[in-house]
């Protein structure tokens, strides 16, 4: 195990599977000449060429179109969003194509593609530029969607996102880019399966559960908790869709009281289906209605101040876990 | 087919035959219940995608809207699986889970029966990017409507396809209405070849009744894209004789352009042309005729016949690893 | 009162408000010379001419960024998706420049918009063509959404969301406009406001929420359970957002029972956000779990038992009633 | 200005002194992080939108991207609101909700600061319909720039343009990148100006670091659009002096490219125009500069002191009536 960035884990992960699969082929915004906008393609145009690294014009829509159609007669496309803001104009090809053809053509056509790309607000970025996706794929059949927190969640899922069969996206978070975490050295394979929750620190009080950016915020939160005396299980969902249920209901039928932690829009947001899947499946288990802290249902605002407002924090989430707690 | 080959013209001219005897008995399927959803048929339009299939190879790729069935004809997807696939069955080309837009045949090279308007047109830009990823000769048709230009889709494909020098054929079928909405309401433009302009793709405009002059015309720019990689735009002037759909009372058009066109009809013309060279009889014409309209009604039985799609497999075909959601 | 069909509610309620407010166009694909796909706006043209009634090309982007566009100049637009399945083509300028555009300029431009058609699974019309976009929108902050389920919602509702001075979305049901109902007479202003739920039937066993396609599906059911002794109070939302809390809350204290239908899809869907709020607001009056009744979560098949298959019906309905109420 | 009136060329270059001095000033405020987010500088292009300005009327509609600073200081919004807006405070033109990509100042009729990329091209097709709607002989100035002719949006917002035939000047600011793409990569045309040819729209090319050129041909254009309402496209060349944004080293250009433009500085060019011509003085330019500086420095100092938007209005500003979610 070393010690690398999330930014590190996603190339290394990029630069295996192509290295593995002359099928494999990345497409996007700056991922080439420019080494990436964030620079997570980084040095992949000089190692594997402009016929696999390959620029495109800001056509979404088309370019992930593109990478439908060439799923479709057998390529394994890596689509990078240079933001998840900017795949809604692409959501047609995302939601209805992608996800649809292995239906629609009774099994003949599946597409194994993959669209990845930081997704959620970054920092004081404006309505336009801080859409948090996840509950809008999600919820559409036929997509798989996950949302790694850590560098070895980011390069194990990444890596088994390629190789599924599927179309899956991979949501990655700006704000992790250059965090650190301990990961697999190169020469051992390191693949995550999509699906399968991770706790993140056990706990008996409460189950915080959180994905992505809350991950780390639910972490802090928990060593503050500590010295209060409450005990805090951090579940990292980890992927969004499929859902762990087993996770989530081992941790909730532990603690009896949830918190949701998310950074999407609380109307309808991830945490909402969670929560629905917990008390519908294990309703005699809750101790104390389920809480989620989420965004505030407002268009961003540019202003820092106003914008922490928004985000779930650390405040909002301490007087969560106490209020299920009735501490 | 193999390459160089010319398919046989008796042949090509069954196809059409095939292609308007099988619409004829979906449109009276469809009225008898046996349809659902909607349901658009080629009538009248025959010799653009026989003349297209005529001009490339087997193995080359196709793929279009969801005015589809004639395609999947012509690619050799049999008429029975056609119509189960419209009566829902599992029999159908689509194992009865796609319907009337949706037909797919990936053993014949027909990548769908795509039923937002342009949206397939980057997946067939992505079609040719495989295969000049994969350094193949192959050529990509990809057919859609008039309306479908004024999509955003459509844009961001032909720049695609023209940066990236792929080897496909933009093949706009401009039968003159998308739904009740004339061309001329649709564009500013004079004609609609001249959107490729904009991208400095070239482009050809052809008669699509002909399907002597279709077949012709394609087959010299995909034998000029097989030496050098580059998308081609071409608009064929068509006409279909029905509705839009089968809800489509068409009354938006007069009976008498309706007529001007009928008389112009494709199977007619290449039936002249061929009798008048010797090479039909009106006997042998009678017989293929005869041929088609038998096909299709034992189409009609073998969809009558079919097995519905089993109702535990609903979540069978989600996930192609089956994951369940 | 007299009786007419959703589809006449629909056109009464365009007309009269084109009628009243020069400022009000209506846009969108065949809504002038060929009356609309499902004629909701038959007459209009001839009524009022091609400058307030406008054909558009197949360009929902385009004239869906057009009406944001001309409502930040002061024209109050309706624009027509011929369904809302074609609306995830103009996702972005729904989601991004309508709802934004208030909180971006500060408050400057405030986008007097509508958006309506028909929207959900029809009959048959395979994976493409039956999205049910409701919980896409309610989850954006900035739009209000409405679904209402009779003639006189219709009617009400419409006008209501062109007098908003916010971008609002009318999901109309396809499956609904040729079903009737009572209305106020056309010199009666009908005006229902947003945000309302309406109790469509009285009861005291179960709550059945329910919105557009399902509220006739609740009906029906209920008058079931009647001879089955179970008595069931439906509560149809009318609005996704705002949503009427009050209205669900009220049923739940009095049921402690309840049934969530819906015709989205389940993953985050509508459902699962009222289920997080009742209850996190009202956890001790519930008796069991909320069960929601969805779409299952499959790209819509064209087979008709498979369709079927998927959507809510009646025997889910039932099934999940009695599960609720332990019957 | 007045119908009619010719804006008077020293205001102008006054005008370009403060957009470049404000930017500059927006650069060193964002190192020393008073602002934050995206910041996309404007310096090298000030002939653009100056020249826009100078050939339009005051109540002529303006919209354009994320690199809006200069086209809301060209349209009247005082350097106090624009730095208070990059500094997030109340007293900004958008209340510091909206950041440096989305100014807005609808009282000098500027639509925005829009950040995805073409989106805002269809609102400007709207705003040009509802001139035409209420039969008004206002024109509409959509900016955008040379990366934005690839989306989808842009297509269909142009061929709306064209079919409705509204008043309306397609603004291409080619300053030869988008971002680290430059217009060779992007697409396959030899010239940006040839897109219009795929919608009929009469298009023309200016140079763009020339201010009287820009404003002269703006202003022809403007003149036929008021006579009878059609749409215009204008592919103007320029540059970009600093990086795409302000954390772009910018390092896929070369250091020779970037000084060749640098001495064709539009500034520099219009000061040596009216130098020439006996208009201006080297001591007044001086002048200018230093009141440009000032103003900037003073703007500063207002975004400074100026106040935060307060918390309590966290929820006035998504609903238009003041609902709650
Ligand atoms: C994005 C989208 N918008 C609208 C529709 C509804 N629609 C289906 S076909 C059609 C007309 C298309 O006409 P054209 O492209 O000329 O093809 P044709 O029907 O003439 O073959 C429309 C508007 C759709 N399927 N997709
Ligand atoms: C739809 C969309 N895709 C990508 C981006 C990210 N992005 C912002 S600006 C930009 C480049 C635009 O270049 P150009 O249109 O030439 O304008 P310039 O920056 O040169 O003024 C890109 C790719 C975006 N904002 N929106
Ligand atoms: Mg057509
Ligand atoms: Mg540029």
């Amino acid at each position: 195990m070393r010690e690398i960035t999330y930014r590190q884990a996603l190339n290394e992960a990029l630069a295996e599977e192509l290295e593995r699969d002359p099928n494999v082929f990345l497409m996007g915004e700056e991922v080439a000449e420019y080494q990436g906008a964030y620079k997570v393609s980084q040095g992949l145009l000089q190692r594997f060429g402009p016929r696999r690294i390959i620029d495109t014009p800001i056509s979404e829509n088309g370019f992930a179109g593109l990478g439908v159609g060439a799923a479709m007669v057998g390529l394994r496309p890596i689509i990078e969003f240079m933001t998840f803001s900017f795949s809604l104009v692409a959501f047609d090809q995302v939601v209805n194509n992608a996800p649809n053809m292995f239906t629609m053509s009774g099994g003949q056509f599946n597409i194994p593609i993959t669209f990845r790309g930081p997704n959620g607000p970054a920092h004081q970025l404006g309505a336009t530029h801080s859409h948090a996706t996840e509950n809008f794929y999600a919820s559409v059949p036929g997509l798989k969607v996950c949302t790694p927190a850590t560098p070895r969640d980011a390069k194990g899922l990444l890596k088994t996102a390629v190789r599924d069969d599927n179309p899956v996206l991979v949501l990655e978070a700006e704000l992790l880019y250059s965090s650190k975490g301990m990961v697999e050295p190169p020469d051992e394979e390191l693949l995550i399966p999509l699906g399968k929750a991770d706790v993140k620190r056990e706990g008996s009080d409460v189950s915080i559960i959180c994905y992505a950016q809350t991950v780390p915020l639910a972490l802090k939160v928990a060593a503050q908790l500590e010295e209060e005396d409450i005990s805090a299980e951090i579940v990292d969902l980890r992927s969004i869709k499929p859902l762990d249920e087993k996770a989530i209901f081992d941790s909730v039928t532990k603690t009896h009281r949830v918190v949701i932690v998310e950074q999407d829009h609380p109307f309808c947001g991830v945490g909402a289906e969670v929560c629905y899947r917990i008390q519908k499946n294990i309703f005699d288990a809750l101790d104390a209605p389920i809480i989620r802290v989420s965004q505030e249902d407002v268009p961003m605002p540019y202003n820092e101040r106003l914008e922490h407002a928004v985000l779930p924090n650390a405040e909002k989430l301490i007087a969560a876990v106490k209020q299920v707690c009735y501490a | 087919m193999q390459p160089g080959e010319q398919r046989d013209e008796v042949e090509m001219l069954s196809l059409m035959l095939l292609i308007r005897r099988f619409e004829e008995r979906a449109s009276q399927q469809y009225q008898a219940q046996k349809i659902g959803g909607f349901c658009h048929l080629y009538i009248g339009q025959e010799a653009v995608v026989a003349g297209a299939v005529a001009a490339v190879r087997d193995d080359d790729y196709i793929i279009t809207a969801y005015r589809d069935h004639a395609h999947a004809l012509a690619r050799g997807t049999s008429a029975d699986a056609c119509m189960a696939e419209l009566f829902g069955k599992e029999t159908g080309c689509s194992r009865g889970l796609g319907g009337s837009m949706h037909f797919f045949d990936r053993k014949n090279h027909m990548y769908g029966g795509h039923a937002i308007v342009a949206a397939h047109v980057p997946l067939a830009v992505g079609m040719a990017f495989a295969i000049k990823y994969r350094g193949e000769d192959r050529v990509t048709l990809c057919f859609f409507g008039d309306g479908a230009i004024n999509q955003g889709a459509f844009h961001e494909a032909l720049n695609l396809a023209a940066l990236y020098k792929l080897p496909i054929v933009f093949i706009c079928e401009n039968n003159l209405f998308a739904m009740g909405t004339s061309v001329k309401r649709s564009t500013s433009l004079k004609q609609i070849v001249d959107r490729a302009e904009g991208y400095d793709i070239p482009g050809e405009i052809v008669d699509g009744m002909n399907f002597r002059e279709v077949r012709d015309e394609i087959a010299e720019i995909v034998d000029s894209i097989r030496k050098e990689p580059h998308p081609a735009f071409l608009e064929v002037r068509t006409y279909r004789y029905r509705g839009h759909s089968m809800s489509d009372p068409a009354s938006y058009r007069t009976k008498k352009e309706l007529e001007k066109y009928r008389l112009d009809d494709p199977i007619t013309r290449l039936r002249a042309q061929l009798t008048r060279e010797g090479k039909l009889t009106n006997e042998q014409f009678d017989r293929l005729d005869k041929q088609a309209k038998e096909t299709v009604l034992a189409a009609v039985k073998f969809a009558e016949q079919s097995p519905q799609p089993p109702l535990e497999k609903l979540y069978d075909y989600t996930y192609a690893d089956g994951a369940k959601p």
